[in-house]
């Protein structure tokens, strides 16, 4: 029975499948698998910005929305017919095939990252051998998707926030992918469900997860930071900063291609919290041995809301950088700390004593990030910036 | 026509169309993206006969495609590194003017 | 250490977050249509005209009581030029009884007011004040914005509902101005009468 | 010959034209990305996931926003008044169009001699690491070595020149 409902969404997507001819069968699962990726995150989105828009209300000791239902948890339906129904405008210069094109191609490589993330057990699209090396990959298009949006606007907020957006996603892809090799290396895999299987494992009770280890937990704050910045949320929101370039390269855009914007930058949200959970925090695995019976998919989908909910609480609490120190803190802080931990992780793969390499990576780690960080604080530029521009 | 020819009709054309652009184009940077274009049909190349050869396990081809795809991307650093340079001596990347050993 | 900050920044927020939900004082927003704070007393949006009421609470002398009498001050002060005055042809007496001209057309667009309150400041008839009601949306963009001299005439009780303090030092300033005025007119009076019992003394000495 | 392969080869060669064809600099970047992304396809084709993936990341996630912020760097997005093609343009095409015919003859005069289908190679992630720490550990490290120094050329070449050293 437990076993059954752990499974219950793989035997429904096999009995809908069973419907058809066999040679057909193959496909029809994974367009319907494909498919209920497709419903499943947009519907999450909703959700996820009735829950934002509560919870930084609550945090501002506001109410929030609360006119459209109960608990305006109608609101995003609102907001879904409000922005189908209005006008679709395009700049007169515009160059309207790319600005176009933007919108789709951002949600399409959003989606894409999905493909390879096991959202329970036996629940996966494709099971990739290089899966991480997919996932990022379709994240790099990302990239190319905000360019086009902001160039083809023709507006010199949206290029200026195209420009900060591009800058800011190369810089921090480099630490999203270091911080996740260290995984790699742990694992010896780069398919996520062998990531996901060398997890689900206890001890006492206590899972396997990354994060219960020293580089595990550096690089889990790594990859959380790389995180936000890849998927602009606050408080690297600067290629949207709306205070000084309105609302970046989306500025240009309304009506259904602003909502896909928005719909890109939540399913992002949603994918990378995804793979944060699948690489450091045991994917669907339970959080104790006692709980496993509670199914997969459950765990995953809490796992994932709770990084929602950390995503939206750093928002209510950090200020947004200033770009030289959006740029600085990734070269000259979380890149070497990344590099650091590289070597962390190889020295605990190899040291035999249990208790010894626990003591001798953490105090490395913590050695190094005290040290660092105090360099980082004293050196801090104070005065007079100068700008490079290219004549 | 057996895939193999068909993959190295594919690549060679490519190449052609990089040549092609890096000769005709007047942009220092479009010379380089035709440059980037051989380079990525060279890597068809490699991994076609990679697959179709006799020894795909030993991987040979598919390493050199990763090794080039390496090179491409330091190859294309520094020549992009090289265009703005000379666009801020020259103000200019047309190709066509650039033709004075002056600095 | 490095990042403490951030740890006490989201332990605040953390605090802001399950405190709205148990003391209610945190609350400071209310659920505006429906409940209200009353304005305060120094607030201000846009101007009126004040008028005198004879009886108290009658409207429907409000042409008669405004105390505009178009000297087109406020209309050249207006920095962004939102006040329109026609000046009356005739004059009538106006709260001294001193015969004045009077605003035939006195409108201002407040879509392009910016609310600065120069046109108070100039006034030296205490005629126009700042009034604190907000709510004028309209669907008329250009007419319903538009507000002529009847929309703008607020009588002198109105004024002393939303500016107390404020409307009680002008009501004392325009007495006291008013009393002078008729000291004046007294002291002139009185002083024409010695005239004429001087003349008439004058004329009586000669005679006898 | 399958329909993919067909489809895949419409793609990337309308790519590449249009990269080398398009007027405006932007256009023909985000063009040869198609080209690029095309290329990937075709590794995916013949079964070399991790060649395909490795592609996308560097050629759409590094190559083409160099490439686009190159041009935008160098104003290079206007189209130039006196045409985009150079003047010795006729010349280059022939060159182009020569170097094609030959290399078509020697692949359809040599077409019979090559290989037919072979069975498909399975090759893990594990593999790849393995060959790249044994096998090529030298050419792994001198790529290493490459790669810094180019990292750091490409910024001191791009870095301004101070005043009175030119």
């Amino acid at each position: 029975m437990i076993q059954n409902l752990d499974q219950i969404l793989v035997l429904l997507q096999h009995w809908l499948a069973s419907f058809l001819p066999a040679a057909w069968q193959g496909a029809a699962r994974a367009f319907i698998s494909a498919a209920a990726i497709v419903c499943v995150f947009p519907a999450l989105f909703a959700v996820a910005v009735w829950l934002e828009r509560k919870g930084l209300g609550r945090m501002q000791n506001r109410l929030g929305p609360n006119r459209v239902g109960p608990y305006g948890l109608l609101q995003p339906i609102a907001d879904g017919i409000k922005s189908l129904t209005k006008e679709d405008i395009v700049p007169l210069s515009a160059d309207r095939a790319v600005h176009f094109l933007a919108p789709v191609l951002l949600v399409v490589a959003a989606f894409m990252g999905f493909a390879v993330l096991p959202m329970g057990r036996n629940m996966v699209l494709v099971d990739l051998d290089a899966g991480l090396l997919f996932y990022y990959a379709m994240g790099a298009s990302s990239e190319l998707a905000v360019f086009m949006a902001g160039w083809s606007s023709r507006n010199k907020y949206s290029l200026l926030g195209a420009m900060r957006a591009v800058a800011q996603m190369i810089s921090y892809e480099v630490v999203l992918l270091l911080s996740s090799v260290v995984v790699v290396m742990m694992a010896g895999s780069l398919s996520l469900t062998k990531i996901v299987e060398s997890q689900n494992q206890y001890t006492w009770g206590f899972p396997h997860w990354y994060i219960f280890t020293p580089w595990g937990l550096a690089g889990f704050i790594m990859y959380a930071i790389a995180a936000t910045a890849e998927t602009n949320r606050s408080p690297f929101d600067l290629p949207e900063g709306e205070s000084e370039l309105v609302a970046g390269y989306h500025t240009e855009y309304s009506g259904f291609k602003f909502a896909l914007f928005f719909l890109g930058e939540y399913v992002a949200m949603f994918s990378i919290s995804g793979l944060g959970t699948t690489l450091f925090l045991g994917g669907w695995s339970a959080p104790f041995s006692f709980l496993t019976w509670i199914p997969s998919w459950i765990w995953f989908f809490s796992k994932l809301m709770l990084s929602i909910f950390v995503f939206i609480w750093m928002r209510g609490t950090l200020p947004r950088l200033r770009q030289d120190q959006l740029m600085n803190f990734a070269w000259k802080f979380v890149l070497p700390m990344c590099l650091l931990n590289l070597m962390v992780a190889a020295v605990w793969r190899f040291m035999d004593n249990y208790w010894l390499r626990w003591v001798v990576c953490s105090a490395i780690l913590l050695l190094a990030y005290e040290g660092l960080g105090m360099a980082e604080l004293r050196k801090k530029n104070i005065g007079p910036r100068s700008y490079r521009y290219v004549e | 026509m057996t895939p193999l020819a068909g993959y190295l009709l594919v690549a060679a054309l490519l190449f052609s169309i990089g040549l092609a652009g890096a000769l005709t184009r007047r942009n220092a940077i479009l010379v380089l993206i035709g440059i980037e274009l051989m380079l990525n049909a060279a890597n068809l190349n490699l991994i076609a006969f990679w697959r179709y050869g006799p020894h795909p396990e030993a991987l040979t081809g598919m390493m050199f495609a990763i090794f080039s795809i390496a090179v491409a991307a330091a190859e294309a650093a520094v020549g992009l590194g090289l265009v703005i340079s000379i666009h801020r001596h020259a103000k200019t990347t047309d190709l066509d003017q650039m033709n004075r050993m002056k600095g | 250490m490095l990042g403490e900050g951030i740890l006490k920044g989201m332990a605040e927020t953390a605090r802001n977050f399950f405190g709205s939900y148990f003391s209610a004082d945190r609350m400071t927003t209310v659920e505006y249509p429906e409940q209200r704070i009353a304005p305060f007393e120094a607030a201000r949006v846009f101007p009126f005209l004040v008028y005198d009421a004879k009886n108290p609470g009658d409207a429907a002398d409000w042409e008669a009581g405004l105390r505009c009498v178009a000297c087109q001050i406020c209309e050249k002060e207006c920095p962004p030029k939102c006040i329109y005055i026609e000046k009356s042809t005739g004059k009538k007496p106006d709260a001294l009884g001193k015969p004045q001209f009077y605003p035939a057309r006195f409108d201002i667009d407040i879509s392009v007011c910016m609310s600065c309150q120069i046109c108070v400041e100039v006034c030296p008839f205490e005629a126009i004040k700042m009034d604190t009601e907000f709510e004028l949306s309209t669907d008329d963009r250009f007419g319903g914005l538009l507000l002529d001299r009847k929309q703008l005439a607020k009588s002198n009780e109105y004024y002393h509902q939303i500016h107390l303090t404020e409307a009680n030092g002008v009501d004392a300033r325009l007495a006291a101005e008013k009393a002078k005025a008729e000291a004046k007119t007294k002291a002139a009076a009185g002083a024409a009468a010695a005239k004429a019992t001087s003349i008439a003394a004058a004329a009586a000495g000669e005679g006898a | 010959m399958s329909l993919v392969f067909y489809l895949i080869t419409a793609l990337t060669v309308a790519g590449g034209l249009a990269s080398m064809l398009l007027k405006n600099t932007v256009h023909c970047a985000l063009a040869v990305t198609v080209a690029f992304a095309g290329l990937a396809f075709f590794f995916l084709n013949l079964d070399a996931q991790f060649a395909g993936f490795a592609q996308i990341l560097v050629y759409i996630g590094a190559v083409a926003i160099l490439v686009v912020f190159a041009i935008l760097l160098t104003k290079g997005s206007e189209t130039p008044k006196d045409g985009v093609f150079s003047r010795t343009w006729l010349s280059g095409l022939a060159i182009a169009a020569a170097v094609f015919a030959m290399l078509g003859w020697a692949i359809l005069h040599t077409a019979s001699m090559l290989p037919g289908a072979t069975p498909v190679p399975t090759v893990t992630v594990r593999q790849i690491g393995q060959a790249l720490i044994g096998r090529y550990v030298l050419p792994l490290e001198i790529v290493a070595v490459l790669l810094t120094v180019a990292l750091i050329g490409a910024v001191i070449v791009a870095m301004h020149e101070k005043e009175g050293t030119k």
